[in-house]
């Protein structure tokens, strides 16, 4: 056991490794460039060349990255080569806002793909064919797509969210609330699509198994079958399915936070990639892999709980 | 990717900027939070469309500069169209060669820190421009004299007729602070101070007001909230449901702000333009010739790019200065009107009838894609092959600069003080100058807007604009207009921004 | 006696598990097999027979011990001379379904091998091979799942011929199978020997069935022969042997009681033994 | 061979299907052929933009813009720039699908060689792919694309290939999947004996398998090729001279207050044409992976039959069953349906009684029928089978009208032993907690009164230490202990009869003869009567009191073990006895 975490750990931080430094050597641009790019167009040459040196941009790239990565160590991620604010504390109020788009949006996923998965496979019929129309019109539309169709419908023609901004829950709760609900259909739909047709296959899969039957024959309940036996059984597929769309959907709440106008990590990675803040640019990168990282972890983790033959292997 | 362009440019200085944010469709990452503040005299909330590029006072733009107005207070503050009043310098005087500004302090004034604004700050703070980067260059080789504790003395290596827009664009922070090199938050004596415990960093700011700053009855807010809005729609959403009283919009979005009822205030502030800078022909031969910069000219339709492409939102431009500037040419009519077939036999006469390829670099987030298409069209018609080259990453404004295109395309700013556009656009130096070729006759005229009488510099200046006209240097199209949306109850009074990109905090009324 | 063909000596084989924790499969297992002789082995399950088939084939690693086939060792040789001795040992699986490629029309299946060997034959070995099989002559243009297990299986009999090997290890040829079928299938194998003169490696859980086809038997009992000879079903002289011959019920109802009251004896006799040791 | 009966499992292995038959059933599929109708559609769109689209890509009329749709000249409109939208989107099509081609290459070309190679050859190879598949997973795509964009520029091919790269993965983990299942299938172990190269081997056995799973795969991979291209370029990673979908809605939506229905027609061409792969991979799945024809009977021509059945049973005046009988079936018949209208009878009115502490045989070859009367009696028959008619009596009730009385039979009144021991048990549960919970379903005791009844009835179904078992998972204990742990679930509940079927199949001889014993004493203690379903008459013989033989849906014979075994009468059951005796060991 002690062995198979240490494995991992080192095996997380091989992958750490390797991301940081593929993200970190493509956006390495010239020194000169982004230098400039922080002065303007006014700053003499000289106090371009001193802004390069000032930064360490004129070091090679390995150095560098080991420099930042000896830092990173440490909990720090440097600061902004623009605003001079600290990438810990762009996180601090960026992080939130991702998180609460995925995490919210995984909660209701798990419910309702849970819920619709199992009464699709169950019930079958009309139940089952709405959920695959769903699942297929879900899984086609991108989240932007629906994300601005939102924004039409329920933003501008009909005024009951707003369209853009987010409200941090403890400034107004029911202001966050609203603030989130759009984002997080936009993503839900997608998701709720894939994971609950995926569900429905891993609960049709278990109600084929032979201790199905045999629960049956013995006089048990249906809904006890399924809730309690199908369930806990469907449950280790169900996890990897849900684990990837939660991966799947760090990705994609880049496109949500860009029209919603929402300040998280996807958007500060979007624009201080572009403009050549490397530190700033790495955080939601770190953010991202700890992301990948713990879910595949927890799915691992609950796999674990889930499956005995796992556990005692 | 948008920010980068304009806070790039922004950091220019004033100049091009209101461009380079207005036009910008949709890029986001804002807080529209709850206006939880009172009524509305108690709290000003405005949108920026860009974040606050952290409080170095060395590399700060004055675009949308609130947040540094707020804080620091200028040694003048300029009006509309660049003439200076007193601020922090109660007396000024500016010496006869253009060289020198002599500045009083006035007394008695305190950073917020309690240390006192005297000259020695004063002189700190000039210094630092001259190194810091950000309008280093228009600070080189100043030297700065303190005779006393009020008294500041500051000299150019050369004339500089624009001392007065330099006054206005300092921000005097503490000598500390400055000595310290680090800006995590800024200390000045500005008419507000930045409230640290209700400021997130990329999304909101709060200010509140200093009751000790010496023309506090200007600024009647007893607190100002700064917003990053970066898409122009959460802006306007924000404005509808009062989340911000007030933000700089387009005409994208210019009848929705309208049909909602937002007090609208016209801004026009720049020129479409193409600058046309290889007047020597070095790069591409053509351009030396006078015939086919003229036959550029000729082939825009600018009433029909006023009235189509800007929605009837700009008025057809024939020079590139701004409108009652000392160098704008009031009775100018349209030199080059629109004649492809004109335009064509100036082209054969030229020995170009066969056209050449020209390079045109583009950004996302400039309104190209609103200019492009239809340039490209229109140079085609004279053989004229437009290749559209996207510029990207960080290193975009430094290729966009470097000469490399000697036509840019872009909406660059007309200045209040057109001496600001002559030198931006025209001087051998000029940073959009980017071929950076020297011209005699330019040179001439600058030197008598140097050491010539008041008439003989608005003289010079006017020829300036004649002499570049004729020379078809630029291909002017259209005086784009912008506009400053606020919500009920929120007035500005004036917009008194010399380069017109927006109010300024004192307008707020 | 002429030669053994086929010849394992002291034949060990070990798993390596995941965690590098190793299980021996087969334990020091010796015998041989001669032209045209059927010797069958008999364990249960776990108890490494179809291993031992799988070794022969090369399709299981040997660990230490020799495997000669013709006089030549076979053991842990390459890919490319195994391919040359294909030509000499076949095999004939348990499960007819998974054996053959549902994808490929009998007659591809057929013409398989000998393209493989580079013989030729087509069409009309492919017609010859299905008649000995006892397998209508136009099914070549079919896929397996148009036959029954039977049938299927007797395709992949005649794609074990195909070759003309020597020796066709038949690992649970018939388990699969229906009683009557299963008694078919038997009855083809053994009437392709006497045409043929092929050796069985003859594997199989089924003591009766063993009886029934091989010239020797052996018995598996946790990876090692414990028992090897001719009348091994018949006078079991081991006692796990002993108890496996008890344990199949006969299909008479007398003398199943008889010989159910016999193996109670056996097992309480045993246990006593163990008791007193 | 007439005699070998088509084993029904030959019908569910996958279908075969030569490259000419997808195409048809692809097309007269309506899903199907819909949706390749408007792939088509869309790939002339940009094949044709040089010659049908009304303006070059770029072309601006300045008299145009923002033009609503349907405007002359402008059918969707034209954008802030005065660009016809119809042409716009014409034009971006073939960058569109170019860039979607390019993610499919490139993953395929990556993911499927890796995939393939990992499968078939395991070992060290597998480990590294493994884990570059693993760090390419935790790569987070999108950063690094954005990253790309900073260092090649606007090149949304190169961000298409790197795509490709990153959606790879799937490819990988789907083919090394097949091939790790292929692998190990009898065909290619035989390919090997047979000495065919691995070459020939993986090119004829296994990228057969790998084939369809693949084609399916590329339809989604294409879908989600389109879906992030125009995302890049939504969020302005694009070419802006280059004409392209995303790049078209991009603009529209940054003008959406001056030109509303410019935003429509983007997202509508990029909606429908990821649907319309979705869609094609779905039926794609369909017609490629079907379990053979899945034959689903019409839902009212089922409801009919159940009617029909139901009013057979209340014509019937059948005789009702004797004081002693536990369980009587009469004229049960069985079907399962194909097509949606017709039924297959595979169980014909068959009757049966079993009595009191009787172990009852039910004999016979595979497809014979009797495991489907088994399961008729316990009411776990498969969905899709229809009960055509009959009834089963239990404790005086027709179990087969009334559900109720089924529900109240099942586990009270009827036990049931499966044939697989393993696969019977509720993996994710102890022994214990499968038990205890299974027999409070039925029974109303506390935990610990049930916990302790089971243990001691553990320890009676020759469990040496039932505390102990009760703690351990399924996978944990051998098949013949999983096979007591059964038969101890099975008359916890104390039920008349228990049904069997196939009970030591799974199991080795010397413990078939065990668990033989184990029922012969359950039955004598409890009076227990028992259905015996067997195909083997060695186990008849030792544990039956009364036989039935059956042979195609029909009982031919019954009678009392010995006399049966004795004077069989059919000729069926002489040849099966005749085929048992053949390969059995008499000695004793």
């Amino acid at each position: 056991m002690m062995l198979s975490v240490l494995k991992r750990l080192l095996r997380s931080a091989v992958i750490v490794l390797i991301v940081t430094f593929a993200t970190f050597s493509l956006m390495f641009g010239n020194g000169p460039g982004i230098a400039r790019a922080i002065l303007g167009y006014q700053a003499t040459e000289g106090d371009v060349q001193r802004k390069v040196v000032q930064l360490g941009l004129d070091r090679p790239l390995l150095v560098q990255y080991g420099d930042w990565l000896g830092n990173a160590v440490t909990g720090n991620l440097g600061e902004s080569f623009f605003t001079g604010q600290t990438v810990t504390s762009a996180l601090a109020t960026r992080v939130p806002v991702t998180l609460t788009l995925v995490v919210l949006t995984m909660i209701l996923t798990i419910i309702i793909s849970v819920l619709l998965g199992v009464a699709a496979a169950v019930y079958g019929g009309w139940l089952d064919r709405a959920l695959q129309f769903v699942a297929v019109l879900g899984a086609a539309a991108p989240s932007f797509i629906i994300a601005i169709g939102l924004v039409f419908a329920f933003a501008i023609a009909v005024r009951i969210f707003p369209a853009t901004g987010y409200v941090s829950p403890d400034i107004s709760l029911g202001g966050w609330l609203l603030s989130v609900t759009l984002p997080v259909i936009s993503l839900l739909v997608g998701s709720v699509a894939n994971a609950a047709s995926q569900f429905r296959g891993a609960v049709l899969d278990v109600l084929s198994r032979d201790f199905v039957r045999t629960l049956r024959a013995r006089g048990i309940p249906g809904s006890h079958i399924i809730f309690r036996h199908v369930l806990r059984n469907a449950g280790g597929p169900g996890l990897t399915v849900l684990s990837l769309q939660t991966l799947g959907l760090v990705g994609g709440a880049i496109f949500v936070e860009l029209v919603f106008a929402l300040p998280g990590i996807g958007q500060l990675a979007n624009l201080s990639t572009q403009n050549g803040d490397v530190p700033m640019a790495m955080g939601p990168v770190v953010v991202t892999i700890i992301i990948v990282l713990v879910v595949n972890f927890i799915g691992d983790f609950a796999n674990t709980m889930l499956n005995p033959k796992a556990r005692t292997r | 990717m948008r920010r980068t362009r304009r806070r790039a440019l922004v950091a220019l200085a004033a100049p091009l900027a209101l461009s380079l944010a207005a036009l910008t469709g949709c890029t986001s990452g804002g807080q529209a939070g709850g206006n939880t503040g009172g009524n509305a005299k108690d709290t000003l909330t405005l949108g920026l469309t860009a974040d606050i590029q952290g409080w170095d006072p060395g590399v700060q733009p004055t675009y949308q500069g609130w947040g540094a107005d707020a804080v620091w207070d200028s040694l003048l503050r300029c009006g509309p169209t660049g003439e200076p009043s007193a601020s922090l310098a109660d007396k000024w005087e500016f010496s006869q060669d253009q060289r020198t500004a002599t500045l009083h302090i006035r007394e008695g004034v305190k950073f917020s820190d309690g240390t006192p604004v005297d000259s020695a700050a004063v002189k700190a703070n000039a210094e630092y421009y001259a190194t810091a980067g950000g309008a280093s260059s228009r600070w080189a080789g100043i030297t700065v004299e303190t005779p006393d504790a009020q008294t500041v003395k500051i000299s150019w290596p050369a004339a500089n007729p624009l001392l007065a827009l330099r006054m206005c664009e300092s921000k005097i922070a503490t000598p500390a602070s400055i000595a310290e090199g680090k800006f995590e938050a800024p200390i000045g004596s500005g008419p507000y101070t930045l409230d640290t415990s209700a400021t997130t960093g990329g999304s909101v700011y709060t200010f509140v007001k200093n009751d000790s700053f010496w023309d506090s009855a200007s600024f009647p807010y007893k607190k100002v909230v700064l917003k990053v809005l970066e898409s122009e729609t959460a802006s306007i959403n924000a404005l509808k449901t009062q989340q911000i009283n007030g933000s700089l919009i387009t005409t994208a979005t210019y009848e929705e702000a309208k049909a909602s009822g937002l007090a609208l205030e016209t801004l026009k502030a720049n020129t479409t333009r193409l600058l046309i800078t290889d007047h020597l022909g070095e790069k591409i031969p053509a351009l030396g010739s006078v015939d086919v910069r003229r036959a550029m000219n000729m082939v825009f339709d600018k009433d029909a790019i006023a009235e189509k492409l800007y929605l009837g939102r700009a008025t057809p431009a024939y020079q590139i200065f701004r409108e009652g500037s000392n160098a704008y040419i009031a009775d100018m009519k349209d030199p080059y009107p629109f004649n492809v077939d004109e335009a064509k036999s100036l082209m054969a006469k030229a020995g170009f009838s066969d056209g050449f390829t020209l390079q045109i670099p583009t950004m996302q987030g400039q309104g190209h894609e609103k200019l492009m298409p239809y340039i490209s069209q229109q140079l085609a018609l004279i053989n004229i092959k437009v290749e559209e080259v996207p510029l990207s990453g960080p290193n975009a404004i430094s290729e966009l600069l470097s000469g490399k295109f000697p036509v840019p395309l872009w909406q660059l700013g007309n200045y209040g003080e057109s001496l600001q556009d002559i030198s931006d656009y025209t001087l051998k130096d000029g940073i959009w100058n980017v071929s950076h070729q020297a011209d005699a006759k330019i040179d001439e005229l600058w030197n008598t807007i140097l050491t010539g009488t008041e008439a003989e510099r608005k003289q010079a200046q006017q020829d300036v604009n004649r002499y570049i006209t004729d020379q078809a240097w630029f291909v002017p199209m259209a005086y784009p207009e912008h506009f400053y949306a606020t919500t009920a109850g929120v007035e500005v009074s004036q917009v008194s921004d010399f380069s017109g990109l927006h109010p300024l905090l004192r307008d707020f009324k | 006696m002429p030669s053994p063909i086929l010849e394992v000596k002291n034949l060990d084989v070990t798993y390596t598990g995941r965690h590098g924790l190793s299980k021996k499969v087969i334990n020091d297992v010796s015998f041989d097999l001669h032209p045209g002789e059927t010797v069958s082995l008999v364990g249960e399950s776990g108890s490494g027979k179809t291993t031992i088939g799988r070794a022969i084939l090369g399709l299981a690693p040997v660990t230490s011990g020799s495997i000669t086939f013709c006089g030549e060792t076979i053991s842990n040789i390459s890919r490319s001379e195994r391919r040359r001795i294909a030509r000499g040992i076949q095999v004939v699986f348990q499960d007819p379904y998974s054996s053959l490629n549902p994808s490929m029309t009998v007659e591809d299946i057929l013409v398989e091998p000998m393209q493989a060997a580079g013989a030729s034959g087509g069409r009309d070995r492919v017609r010859e091979l299905l008649d000995s099989v006892g397998l209508p002559s136009d099914s070549g243009s079919r896929y397996p799942k148009e036959f029954s297990g039977g049938q299927r299986q007797r395709i992949a009999i005649a794609r074990a011929l195909a070759l003309d090997p020597a020796v066709i290890i038949c690992d649970e040829p018939t388990s699969a199978l229906d009683v009557t079928t299963q008694a078919r299938v038997l009855a083809l194998l053994k009437d392709l020997q006497q045409q043929t003169g092929v050796a069985y490696l003859f594997i199989s859980h089924d003591l009766g069935v063993v009886n029934l086809i091989s010239d020797r038997i052996g018995v598996l009992y946790q990876g090692s022969i414990v028992e090897l000879g001719e009348h091994v079903a018949t006078k079991p002289q081991h006692e796990y042997t002993k108890r496996l011959q008890m344990a199949a019920p006969v299909a008479d109802p007398k003398k199943q009681r008889e010989r159910r009251a016999a193996r109670l004896k056996l097992l309480a006799d045993e246990k006593v033994g163990a008791g007193r040791l | 061979m007439s005699a070998e009966t088509p084993n029904p499992a030959a019908t569910e292995a996958p279908v075969p299907v030569a490259g000419r038959s997808v195409m048809k059933r692809l097309v007269t599929n309506p899903m199907g052929a819909i949706c390749l109708a408007y792939l088509l559609f869309v790939i002339f769109l940009g094949l044709s933009s040089p010659f049908l689209a009304p303006f070059q890509p770029n072309q601006a009329d300045l008299n145009a813009v923002n033009a609503g749709p349907f405007e002359p000249g402008h059918l969707l409109g034209a954008d802030s720039a005065g660009r016809d939208i119809l042409s716009q989107l014409m034009w971006g099509t073939s960058q569109t699908l170019l860039g979607s081609v390019l993610v499919l290459t490139i993953s395929v070309a990556a993911g499927v060689t890796g995939g393939l190679l990992a499968g078939f050859y395991r070992g060290k190879f597998e480990t590294a792919a493994d884990w570059v598949n693993d760090v390419i997973m935790s790569l987070p795509s999108i950063v690094l694309l954005i990253a790309l964009y900073a260092l090649t520029g606007p090149n949304v091919m190169v961000a298409m290939a790197v795509f490709g790269l990153l959606v790879a993965p799937t490819y990988y983990r789907l083919v090394r999947a097949v091939v790790v299942g292929v692998r190990t299938e009898l065909y290619v172990d035989a390919a090997k004996v047979v000495g065919l190269s691995d070459q020939r081997i993986i090119g004829r056995h296994v990228l057969w398998a790998v084939r369809a799973p693949v084609v399916i795969q590329s339809s989604f991979i294409l879908a989600a090729g389109i879906g992030i291209q125009a995302g890049v370029e939504f969020l302005g990673l694009g070419d802006p001279k280059q004409a392209s979908w995303g790049g078209t809605l991009q603009n529209a939506n940054n003008n959406i207050y001056n030109n509303r229905f410019g935003v429509l027609w983007p997202a509508l061409l990029v909606t429908l044409t990821i649907l319309a792969l979705v869609l094609l991979g779905n039926v794609l799945r369909d017609v490629l992976q079907s379990s053979a024809r899945n034959k689903t009977l019409r839902k009212d021509r089922r409801r009919e039959l159940a009617r029909k059945a139901q009013q057979e049973r209340t014509a019937a005046t059948s005789d009702l069953p004797a004081q002693d009988v536990v369980l009587s079936i009469r004229g049960l018949r069985v079907g399962y349906p194909d097509g949606p209208d017709s039924v297959r009878e595979v169980v014909h009115g068959v009757d049966l009684d079993v009595r009191r502490g009787e172990i009852h045989g039910l004999v016979g070859e595979s497809g014979s029928g009797k495991s489907q009367m088994a399961f008729s009696t316990l009411g776990i028959l498969p969905k899709e089978a229809v009960i055509l008619g009959g009834s089963i009596y239990q404790g005086g009730e027709d179990i087969l009208a009334d559900d109720k009385s089924m529900k109240k039979a099942r586990g009270h009144r009827i036990g049931y032993i499966p044939q697989e021991p393993m696969s019977n048990l509720d993996p994710s549960f102890t022994i214990g907690a499968q038990l205890v919970y299974g027999l409070r379903a039925v029974k109303t005791i506390s935990a610990k009164e049930a916990k302790k009844q089971l243990t001691t009835l553990l320890a009676k179904v020759g469990i040496r230490d039932p505390e102990g078992i009760m703690r351990l998972y399924p996978h944990e204990i051998s098949g013949g202990m999983a096979q007591r742990v059964l038969i101890c679930g099975a008359v916890a509940a104390d039920p008349d009869l228990i049904v069997a079927d196939e009970p030591t199949t799974a199991l080795d001889v010397t413990v078939q003869a065990e668990v033989l014993e184990l029922l012969r004493q359950l039955s004598k203690e409890r009076g227990l009567a028992m259905i015996l379903v067997t195909h083997n008459l060695g186990v008849v013989a030792d544990l039956c009191d009364t036989v039935s033989v059956m042979k195609s849906g029909r009982i031919v014979e019954h009678n009392d073990v010995e006399s049966l075994f004795e004077d069989p009468q059919q000729d069926y059951t002489k040849e099966l006895l005749e085929s048992t005796r053949r390969v059995e060991l008499l000695e004793v």
